[in-house]
């Protein structure tokens, strides 16, 4: 049996999204009247916000302040200009249809769709004001894959035993069916 | 677009900051006290604003994975997928006249290849996408999609769906009921040309057509032609083009004779005038003499009508007989008046579809073998935009008011 | 209102295959015993017959010995040697994935499908022996679309107002599901 | 392969003649008087011989029409794909160890995106591809498809199903008894690895692993490991490649640390070791140092084991951390025993999967992105043959004996 290494919340940039979700879920657990719903969908799926928690708003941003280096090769390499594409900062972590091209918006779902409460979350960089943000993959859900612009990112991607970081499953719980149609990438808060 | 709230959970933004916008203040200096950076966002479903008159549907039938067929809505002026619906298993799509709905036949079982089989008629809101029925139907006829396999009477009343099984007939929907009202056995006779608020004709096998007309009640009364082609000689393609409004019907051969058929009770059809003596060429040979190389319709939506002008748009391509199924690799412009043609469009790549819009500044759309759809100026023939990839299988278009 | 030609069963070899469709319904009606099964499926699938009716015996054969040109495009360019590829004599009207590349054969379906009891007919005529076959193109049903050699071939192939002759209609009657996997070109009669 | 009898109508030819037979005979001169030529013939269905160890099976899963998955029943000595069968939206599949059936777990929607869900687990005669159960499940996992979603015992009597709706769960299916006989919660925990006939392991999040063991009558009892990897530093991978009657499993890092792990009730793990310095290389670098660049397993499949050697086979590429999806350039063959690397196989196309017969003759299975299925010889890495165009979306192979 191998000793294993017991460093988490140490260091790097992998704790610190782990120190935020943990917020994350302190903040549902004391704040949400959907928790009931919620607990529905399991443990792990109630570690996710169903809604933006977190606004970043001007003086907490400021206080902040921080200017860092691309945490991560995609975000070494991402633009902020086109969210048409696969490079765009948010999609760091994004597996699938973007949804800007599906009809719908970076936040928003095509018509006849609907966004799934549940979501993975990915920590990207955005290389205009150097901050790292939490982004929730939202699927958009009920009609078939619209395979416009497809995109793989897998900055900060975990296998499905630990699903919160998971682009492979189907975050269509809720929804009605859970077919995925496309997938939004919205900031719910910043990962300082 | 105008973002809508649609569950309680979801409060689209009054005013949502795009990042763009957001990321301009930021560059620009100091950010003003009260202004937010990368707001936090909420997730919200977009509803369409009211489309113009090259916002269009597209059939994609997915051939090769048919459970899998969809429905784009497409706005042909920016080259942007709108959003899509099912359509699966060869399914059907046909929209009311004046816009108000679309309907999609499709077909499914419960458990995928197995199971209870569902015949479905879907009515969607055209700027939610959401449906506004979703009725079983008794069956429906399953064959590679054919406009004319489903059919809107011109109030948008009737919606007529054609089946084969067991028999030969026509589902008769009542919107407004939401209900199929009436099945109508067409024996030897198969789809559906719409005419008027309350009728509509089928193409028999001897050449005939079967005129089926609705009572108030929804009984129908039907009439039939005396046959007018030799179905084995020279059949008249399912994709002739009509106008739904006047029941117009251009019946194209497959050598290129045209029949000019007002449809009714009392059909009155043209005597026939070829397409390729319209271009100055001979009139084209039939089966009975197959060889024949020369230029002859083809594809699968293979001609359009614009109504304005009396203008037909037709696939043709150069090949013998029998091959009335290959894309066409021009688009001839004829005047259905004059019957003269104005102008071959050649394609960049062969076209199994041709459609149009209406309007003054009318678009006409091919498709080739990689799902492009193409865009072109109905005026000048010259292409406008090519829509990439918009599908796989694009088997036939819908634009307003056709 | 146009004077219509009326001039069927006169000649050409469509008129030639007219001839036949009928003899087989005469002979269908006379005796099967899956009559009433068939009615069913409408008057024009009981047109169709169910399994081979018309063994082609050498005698009978040799009788009409006929030595024809290539009546088609298709047949002018017709091979007998590969029954996997489009260009195979049976498959002048065929239009689908062909069995043979499916896991099936020439006339047989592959695992887990079943075939269709009714079919499209074409007349299909055999460069090697110069003779013309009626081929029943019976569909192999159950399963999705096999998606291996996919073939189109369109002689004599008529719209669905003349659906014994069509290969655009879902060939699947009286199978369970109608989910299409691929075609078979199955040798039924001759055309002479 | 031979006909079988299916059908009352249809009766398999008790002696057919192929048609080049009998043209042959044609051609040799006047037919023999009792000889018929060119002979009309009967609709069958094929029923397979049984397979050598070469017949495998391979997930398409289709990812641009995700309802239309499948998996094929391939021969990968000739190439030819001998049936298929459906494998609904991110469907798994898993073969009985003895081989005498094989397992579809799939989701179908009544109404294709709407309407009730069913959730099912199928059971397939291998050589007629008819099923011989067909029940549905409480749900199961909608994930891209890994083969852990999906698991078998040794003695095949039950099949584990993981779920993650509600709860995250593992459905245990009485072979026998054709039902859900158990559910067990995994808390915290994913994904199945079966080990003897009645246990199974999963992942867990804190680097653990939850080891259920099953009494007689199906009752669980779980046991815990202490941690023994930290996920957010350096997972391994869900398609780590295991051998399923010894419960034998190499959990691969993403930064290429071989965990060799026995499981059972008292999971033994041993002492990683790196794929890299196996190679020669420096190990390499995990989440704290992202960028660096080096040789790095990744893929979707992308790992096989070979029991009768203990060989390793592992899909490599050349990139930074956080590319564990990116296809595979090389194949590395490793030594389990010695720890030492035998071969790099250089891919002539990128590869997302690899795959392994365990006969002597073994073949090693990769694809590439148009849905080919190539076959490498498994002892000198060279080509044998490429199946061109198997599939679409080509995620894993299932061989006999795995």
């Amino acid at each position: 049996m191998a000793s294993p290494e017991t460093g988490r919340g140490a260091t790097g940039r992998q704790d610190g999204f782990d120190r935020v979700a943990e917020r994350l879920t302190r903040r549902l657990a004391g704040r949400s009247s959907r928790r009931s719903a919620l607990a529905r969908l399991g443990a792990w799926a109630a570690a996710i916000p169903a809604f933006p928690l977190l606004p970043v708003w001007r003086g907490e941003a400021r206080a902040a302040a921080p200017v860092t280096p691309a945490p991560s090769p995609f975000a070494a390499k991402a633009q902020v200009k086109d969210d048409t594409k696969c490079d765009y900062w948010r999609y760091c972590a994004i597996d699938g249809n973007l949804c800007t091209t599906c009809g719908g918006g970076v936040h928003s779902c095509p018509p006849g769709t609907r966004p799934s409460p549940t979501s993975w979350i990915g920590t990207c960089f955005n290389p205009q004001d150097r901050r790292s943000y939490l982004i929730a993959y939202r699927d958009c859900c009920g009609q078939d894959s619209c395979n416009e612009e497809n995109c793989l990112g897998t900055d900060g991607d975990l296998p499905t035993y630990r699903p919160q970081a998971n682009n492979d499953i189907i975050w269509c719980f809720g929804t009605g069916s859970l077919l995925y149609n496309c997938s939004t990438a919205v900031i719910v808060g910043t990962a300082e | 677009m105008a973002a809508e709230r649609r569950r309680g959970m979801i409060r689209a933004l009054a005013a949502p900051l795009t990042l763009l916008g957001a990321l301009s203040v930021l560059a620009s200096g100091p950010a003003q006290a009260a202004d937010p950076i990368l707001q936090t966002e909420e997730s919200d479903i977009l509803k369409l604003q009211p489309g113009g008159p090259h916002r269009i549907l597209v059939e994609d039938g997915v051939y090769r994975h048919s459970k899998d067929g969809r429905v784009y809505v497409v706005d042909t002026d920016s080259g942007k997928l709108l959003g899509m619906v099912q359509a699966a298993y060869n399914a059907n799509v046909a929209a009311d006249p004046a816009g108000r709905t679309f309907y999609v036949a499709e077909t499914t079982w419960e458990r995928g290849n197995r199971g209870k089989r569902h015949d479905m008629l879907v009515a969607y809101d055209p700027l939610t996408l959401e449906p506004t029925m979703d009725i079983d139907l008794p069956s429906r006829a399953l064959v590679t999609p054919k406009k004319a396999d489903l059919g809107v009477s011109a109030d948008g009343h009737y919606v007529y769906v054609y089946d084969t099984s067991p028999t030969n007939s026509v589902h008769v929907v009542d919107t407004a009921k939401k209900a199929v009202v009436q099945t109508v056995d067409v024996p030897g006779c198969a789809l559906v040309y719409p005419w008027g608020p309350s009728g509509f004709s089928s193409i028999c096998g001897d050449g005939s057509l079967a005129n089926v007309s609705l009572d108030a009640s929804g009984k129908p009364s039907v009439t039939h032609s005396a046959p007018f082609f030799v179905p084995d000689r020279d059949p008249v393609f399912e994709h002739s083009p009509k106008i739904a409004a006047s029941g117009h019907v251009w019946f194209v051969s497959f050598s290129g004779l045209v029949y000019d058929a007002v449809l009714g009770t009392d059909v009155r059809i043209g005597k026939p005038w070829s397409l390729q003596e319209a271009a100055g060429l001979k009139p084209a040979s039939d089966a009975r003499a197959p060889f024949d190389v020369t230029w002859r319709p083809g594809g699968w939506q293979l001609a359009a009508v614009r109504a304005r002008d009396s203008h037909l748009f037709v696939l043709m391509h150069n090949g013998t007989f029998w091959t009335h199924k290959e894309p066409g690799t021009e688009v001839w412009e004829v005047d259905l008046k004059t019957r003269k043609l104005v102008r071959r469009i050649r394609l960049a790549a062969p076209s199994t579809l041709v459609g149009i819009t209406q309007d003054a500044a009318s678009r006409v759309f091919v498709t080739d073998e990689a799902g492009d759809l193409i865009v072109l100026d109905g005026t000048t023939g010259k292409t406008v935009r090519p829509i990439r990839k918009l599908g796989e299988s694009l088997i036939f278009t819908v634009a307003p008011g056709e």
